[in-house]
């Protein structure tokens, strides 16, 4: 088929569900608006499927209009790029998409706003398809800040809220400030390499392939960006607190999708990254720390939403690791296997959350596997998943990044092996005050507690069976020879760094895992299930303390950054602006008021003084006429 | 008598009366040596065969001008008012300096060094009323209708001024 | 017959007729006035060959004696500022029918004499024009802003008119230097003026009167304290005006003029662009912690047109189409904005944020308006203001990066004060429930606030043409900038 | 022809010293007297000494220039008085005072 055809039905379905919803969903049934918005996803899912069959292994470039020619040399068009790794951000992308839509409308079908809601879904998918197929750097960044603008919505998607709207204002702006660094970046890839088009500038950046401080500074500033939209740190605060957002929205666009864009960016423009060993150095080292640091958050976090956020962040480390150490194809399995877990608990989460009526915090649930048997198990299956229990989705795929770190550097590794032990420790302990033990909340929440709908059942068990064969695309070659990801990816990732960890290890590796995870489970099941509440409260000292309050990081941010800015604000608001500019720039006619008034006196008012003073003058004339 | 002695005579008179106009307390007083000045400064005049001035200067000042200052004095009933005194350091500063200028144009009179008179062109008839009317019609006709456009200009003004309702000149005084 | 100084007199001959016309005609007159120049517009654009250096020119013997010559044409340059000032124009008026003003007929008069005198202004051809409609123009805002508006405007407008005079002055002296230095030569356009070298000196004081009378005008850092109480105190259409149309006299005027003193601003370069930063961002920190709508808005102005002078002033092709294509967007989004102040006014009685909240539940639309406007005014890509900002801040990547970087961080900025200026007024709860009660929007604001969103999508989706124009120009132009 | 006497016995210059004289007690009357209405009179008062100076020399000089000045002074005198009597009266009836101290509305 037509690859402009393919193209324009992988990209305009959703824009033309959320211009129909937009401004006709407020006059239509519920039902329609529910069919109307999942069609666009679908469609582009359909289209990448035959895509996939059509396009595979080649890269299939669609312009579709001159958006603007920036320089003489530099087209920027509505330009796209159909390539393998394109396409596998497609699958993901439409398929947890079209899963997610599918699951908002049994969720949210009570809410008022149920027609805007799914508008801003598809407004999201439409920019994150633009995201993704982009074939040039503000194309890309198009959707880039597109995403971010609807998560801004759909944070805030309950506006009254006031809380809810600060959150979506400090999502986005801390988005705009990684968003800052990445136009920064484009500037100087334009001013440098004059071109922005990815197939170009790969092979411009292969062709110099050197370490030079413009590319130093190219990395960083993308990496700045990268920051910003993958909730890396410094700049992760925003992701948490993202979760006042619909569940759906934190399962579609702060764990499956949005924030995995830094990652598929980083993937695009691997050449260059290649070249800054120094910039891949800073890389691995923010993506350990803020693995570690959100796991370690995680541990204490008793909102279910807020765990499961953490631990997006936390992922979000590793992948960010990998892409540090270079292995771009591994993170993008991760990604892709992250996005099959992390929406399945997000789902769940909110399946739990739509059959207590809104409760969030765990320390009131527990034993609710009684109540909610098909939510239990899928839960059950996101959380081996994500702890990596052989041989479901996230065993592999942590287990490549793993190895990856470890033939790279040895301390990186253990960093993240600790993560991995926090990771299941928070993951259980969530697992086990939700579903196991007795329930610890309000009886009359218990009485009203049921199984989720078909509606939203159906997309669960689709991500359930992803997120268990989910793996298998990428085993390591110690039981297949055949690694379907990276062959895939390589077409469009052909970065020449090579991972060779011992079988051994890698043995060593599993034994390890599941022992480690045997114990863990073992340890919280013994704590979490019990009735009592005490392990939940807020500790006062120690560590515990530091953990709770998450690092004081909000806290520091505000002291430093935003307290002295609005200090200085209210100074140019209060005095500067009157003081400092008006006054300065009106002394001139300060001085002649003055004058004027100091010249006043003369002018008494008394006709003998003037006439004097009249004389004064005739007679000093006439003496200077004498004197000639 | 020589025609000096009447200069000087009436020089004499007209100092005075003018320094009486100056120190007399009383309103009225001063008016009429005013009067009286005029009527010397006319008789000046006829000393110089300027007739038409000398009669338009006693129509127009000491008749019209003149009585108009009393009659505003009349009517404002100031004759009553007497005025407060200066203190005399008041009056030697205004004599001192007064003193000044004249001394300032006498001695610039001895500087210029003026002529006693065109000889060549001797004409001691233009004072004439005829002289003086010839030249007023044909040389400075021009001025001489500004002239009665100017007092209509006054008339207006005087008229206006002196309405009874007349809220402009009441804000002005008071709002300056 | 196509004619630039057709543009001048359409709007010159509806304001006579408003002028005399009475009380119920007098809108209608004036309407039919701006759509038709708007519409004589347009059909010269049709015809305009962007290629062709300078068409449908008038000149003639203006004041022989000084060889002032009076020469009015479309160049590159003016098409967008022409369009822009028939636009605002339009929509200053439409909302102009609403606002229920004593004396319509003078007020319309003054409107369309505005229109004339900054038509005039873009289409001015060589200094001594330029300056004609540049003094011409500020007559009939002052009196619009002296006869209605709010309560201490005869303060704020006095203050703007020293300083603008104030301004002019310089720029006049400006060119009487330029005019005499120039000896036998008549400046027929501009072409013969940016030909002209000056010393380094003469171009430093050149430098400082222009910066000088445009940074008044439009305004910069430090020269703004007239603005923020003047866009308080004004009527909703005049503000419009103000902010969309005045505020790019300036950034055009330096445009303008600031060939021949370049290579003084080249020596100068880093002082001159960190004065505009310094002011991009002391006008988003201002613009941050206002609580008045107009104030907050007058202050975000100052941000962005600091921006566009910066860009401007590093005189590159990518900053000079961005400049131009910023000005145009900015004009539209802040009349869009100016409107939307002036229904939350109306709504609330007050222009503080606070007394407003959670009018997205009632007025679904209206806020779909305001949120595509906020997000163009803060330069989100596939709208119109990406473009610009994107190639004014490229534009200055290529002198330093660190003056993308310091100009940059306004957009960080600009996304905080508005959404904070958005949410406080749309999101929320319903505080006032007075506010329920009449609709917000009638049809004539509704229009101004549709065309608008989707002006700026349009330009944001398809920008290329618009930005050709200025390119062209620039191109033109820049043989006679120094290397 | 008739020639005035005046002409072979006195010079133009005593009529200046004349005028000088009446002019500085008509300046002497103005700085010291605080009637208004008397200080208006010694203004006429210098008002004449310039007169009888351009009458003078008018004469002396053989010129009817000076006496047409002399006649123009006057009318021009005629007008001034009697609009400035005008506002005399009417500040009277405001503040009840011809007492020039009292009118410094001038006063910076």
């Amino acid at each position: 088929m037509n690859s402009t055809i393919i193209l324009n039905l992988m990209l305009w379905p959703s824009l033309i569900g959320f211009i129909i919803n937009g401004i006709f969903g407020s006059r239509m049934s519920k039902n329609l608006v529910g069919l109307i918005a999942c069609a666009g996803p679908l469609t582009s899912f359909v289209a990448t499927v035959i895509a996939f069959f059509s396009f595979r292994d080649t890269s299939t470039i669609v312009d579709l209009y001159t958006w603007f020619q920036f320089t003489k040399n530099i087209y920027v068009g509505f330009t796209f790029n159909i390539d393998n790794l394109s396409m596998l951000m497609m699958f993901i992308v439409s398929g947890v998409g079209t899963l997610i839509h599918i699951y908002s409308i049994g969720y949210m079908h009570e809410d008022k706003g149920f027609w805007r809601f799914m508008a801003y879904l598809n407004l999201f998918l439409f920019s994150m398809i633009i995201l993704v197929l982009a074939n040039n750097l503000p194309l890309l960044f198009a959707g880039w800040e597109g995403v971010g603008l609807c998560s801004f919505l759909l944070i805030g998607f309950w506006f009254s809220n006031d809380e809810y709207n600060a959150a979506a204002k400090k999502a986005f702006v801390m988005n705009r400030i990684g968003d800052l660094g990445f136009i920064l970046a484009v500037f100087l890839i334009a001013k440098t390499y004059d071109t922005l088009d990815f197939k170009l500038l790969t092979q411009k950046f292969l062709e110099s392939g050197l370490n030079t401080p413009v590319n130093i500074w190219i990395t960083i500033l993308l990496f700045v960006g990268v920051t910003g939209k993958s909730a890396q740190l410094p700049l992760f605060t925003w992701l948490p607190d993202a979760m006042a957002g619909p569940t759906p929205v934190s399962a579609l666009i702060h764990a499956a999708t949005m924030v995995t864009a830094g990652v598929y960016l980083v993937a695009r423009m691997f050449a260059i990254f290649d070249m800054t060993p120094f910039t891949q150095q800073i890389i691995v080292y923010i993506g350990l720390a803020t693995a570690f640091i959100a796991a370690t958050i995680a541990l204490k976090q008793n909102d279910i939403k807020k765990v499961l956020a953490y631990s997006t962040v936390s992922q979000l480390g590793y992948m960010v690791v990998a892409l540090g150490c270079g292995a771009y194809i591994t993170a993008i399995f991760h990604v892709m296997t992250h996005a099959f877990f992390k929406a399945l608990l997000f789902l769940s989460a909110g399946s739990v959350i739509h059959g207590l009526g809104g409760e969030q915090n765990i320390a009131n649930m527990g034993g609710l596997k009684s109540k909610m048997k098909w939510t239990h198990l899928v839960f059950l299956i996101g959380t081996l998943a994500i702890v990596g229990f052989p041989p479901l989705a996230g065993f592999f795929s942590k287990d490549e990044i793993l190895a990856v770190a470890f033939s790279k550097n040895i301390p990186v590794f253990i960093g993240l092996g600790l993560c991995s032990v926090f990771t299941a420790w928070y993951m259980f302990r969530l697992y086990f005050s939700t579903f196991q033990g007795e329930y610890r909340g309000d009886h009359h929440k218990w009485d009203h507690a049921h199984e989720s709908p078909m509606i939203m059942l159906f997309p669960l068990f689709v991500l359930a069976i992803l997120s268990i064969i989910g793996g298998f695309f990428g085993m390591p070659e110690v039981i297949s020879e055949h690694h379907a990801i990276d062959s895939f990816l390589k077409p469009s990732i052909f970065s020449k760094n090579v991972f060779h960890v011992s079988h051994t290890f890698d043995y060593m590796l599993w034994t390890l895992t599941v022992l480690v995870l045997a114990l863990v489970m073992y340890l919280t099941y013994k704590r979490y299930t019990a009735k009592s509440k005490s392990a939940y409260d807020a500790q006062s000292e120690g560590i515990g303390k530091v953990l709770s309050n998450k690092y004081w990081l909000d806290e520091i941010y505000e002291l430093i950054i935003i307290k002295p800015l609005r200090i200085l604000s209210d100074w140019f608001n209060r005095v500067f602006e009157r003081v400092g500019i008006d006054d300065v720039i009106q002394s001139p006619g300060f001085v002649l008021q003055r004058a004027a008034k100091g010249l006043g006196i003369l002018q008494s008012g008394s006709i003998s003084y003037y006439i004097l003073s009249m004389i004064i003058g005739f007679i000093i004339f006439f003496l200077m006429f004498i004197k000639k | 008598m020589n025609i000096d002695y009447i200069f000087y005579l009436l020089t004499a008179l007209t100092i005075i009366c003018a320094t009486m106009v100056v120190v007399s307390k009383h309103p009225i007083r001063s008016v009429l040596f005013l009067v009286a000045t005029f009527f010397c400064i006319s008789a000046h005049y006829i000393l110089l065969n300027a007739q038409f001035l000398a009669l338009v200067n006693i129509v127009v000042y000491a008749g019209a001008i003149m009585v108009l200052f009393l009659f505003v004095i009349m009517f404002l009933n100031l004759n009553k008012e007497v005025e407060r005194n200066k203190s005399i350091l008041y009056w030697l500063g205004a004599i001192v300096s007064a003193g000044c200028i004249f001394l300032m144009l006498v001695s610039s009179v001895g500087k210029v060094a003026l002529t006693n008179g065109n000889i060549e062109k001797e004409n001691y008839t233009l004072g004439l009323v005829e002289n003086i009317g010839m030249s007023l019609y044909t040389d400075y006709l021009f001025p001489m209708e500004i002239c009665s456009v100017l007092f209509l200009v006054a008339m207006i003004g005087v008229v206006l001024l002196s309405r009874k309702e007349n809220k402009f000149t009441t804000n002005t005084v008071s709002n300056v | 017959m196509l004619l630039a100084i057709i543009l001048i007199l359409i709007p010159l001959i509806a304001a006579g007729l408003c002028f005399v016309s009475g009380k119920k005609i007098a809108p209608i007159v004036g309407l039919f006035g701006t759509m038709l120049s708007f519409f004589y517009f347009l059909y010269m654009l049709t015809v305009y060959n962007v290629r062709h250096e300078l068409m449908y020119n008038t000149f003639f013997n203006w004041i022989p004696e000084i060889k002032g010559i009076f020469h009015v044409g479309i160049d590159g340059y003016s098409i967008i500022p022409l369009l822009l000032t028939q636009l605002v124009m339009l929509f200053s008026l439409l909302y102009a029918l609403n606002s229920n003003s004593n004396k319509p007929a003078s007020y319309f008069g003054l409107l369309l004499l505005t229109q004339a005198f900054l038509n005039g202004f873009f289409i001015a051809q060589n200094p001594i024009t330029f300056y004609l409609f540049f003094e011409l123009a500020l007559i009939p805002i002052y009196f619009l802003v002296l006869n209605w508006g709010g309560a201490e405007r005869k303060k704020a407008v006095f203050k703007f008119f020293i300083y603008t005079i104030f301004g002019s002055l310089l720029l006049l002296a400006a060119i009487i230097y330029i005019h005499s230095a120039i000896g036998a030569n008549q400046l027929l356009s501009w072409k013969e003026f940016y030909f002209q070298k000056f010393p380094m000196h003469v171009q430093l004081y050149l430098l400082v009167a222009f910066f000088i009378a445009f940074g008044i005008k439009s305004p910069l850092f430090p020269l703004h304290t007239w603005q923020a109480n003047l866009y308080s105190n004004s009527d909703k259409p005049t503000v419009i005006i103000l902010a969309a149309l005045m505020s790019k006299m300036g950034v055009f005027g330096l445009l303008r003029f600031v060939y021949p003193v370049m290579p003084a601003i080249n020596v100068y370069q880093p002082t001159i662009i960190t004065i505009c930063i310094i002011g991009i961002l002391y006008g988003a920190l201002m613009a941050w912690r206002q609580t008045d709508m107009n104030k907050l808005l007058a202050y975000s102005s100052l941000s962005h047109i600091g921006l566009i002078a910066a860009s401007i002033f590093v005189m590159n092709v990518q900053s000079i189409e961005g400049a131009m294509f910023q000005m145009f967007i900015h004009g539209l989004c802040v009349t869009g904005l100016f409107v939307v102040v002036g229904i939350l006014e109306s709504k609330s009685n007050s222009s503080n944020i606070n007394d407003t909240s959670g009018l997205a539940r009632i007025e679904p639309r209206f806020a779909s308006y305001f949120f595509i406007i906020t997000l163009a005014s803060i330069g989100l890509p596939l709208t119109a203001g990406f473009i610009g900002e994107f190639y004014m801040l490229y534009g200055l990547s290529i002198d330093n990066i660190l003056y993308s970087l310091f100009a940059g961080i306004s957009v960080i900025l600009g996304a905080v004060y508005m959404f904070r200026f958005y949410q406080s007024v749309m999101f929320g709860k319903l505080k006032n429930e007075s506010l329920q009660s009449s609709s917000a929007i009638n049809l004539n604001t509704e229009y101004i606030l549709a065309i608008i969103a989707l002006l700026v999508i349009i330009f944001g989706f398809f920008p290329g043409m618009w930005i050709d124009f200025a390119a062209f120009s620039f191109l033109e132009y820049s043989e006679y900038l120094p290397n | 022809m008739y020639k005035p006497d005046i002409i072979q016995y006195i010079s133009l210059n005593h009529y200046l010293i004349l005028g000088a004289a009446l002019f500085a007690i008509g300046l002497i009357g103005v700085m010291v007297r605080k009637n208004i209405i008397i200080v208006f009179m010694c203004i006429e008062l210098m008002l004449n000494a310039v007169n009888l100076i351009l009458a003078a020399t008018s004469t002396f000089y053989s010129d009817s220039g000076g006496q047409v000045m002399v006649f123009f002074t006057m009318a021009v005198a005629a007008a001034e008085v009697s609009v400035g009597l005008a506002i005399i009266v009417m500040m009277y009836k405001n503040i009840h005072s011809l007492n020039i101290d009292l009118f410094n509305r001038l006063k910076g």
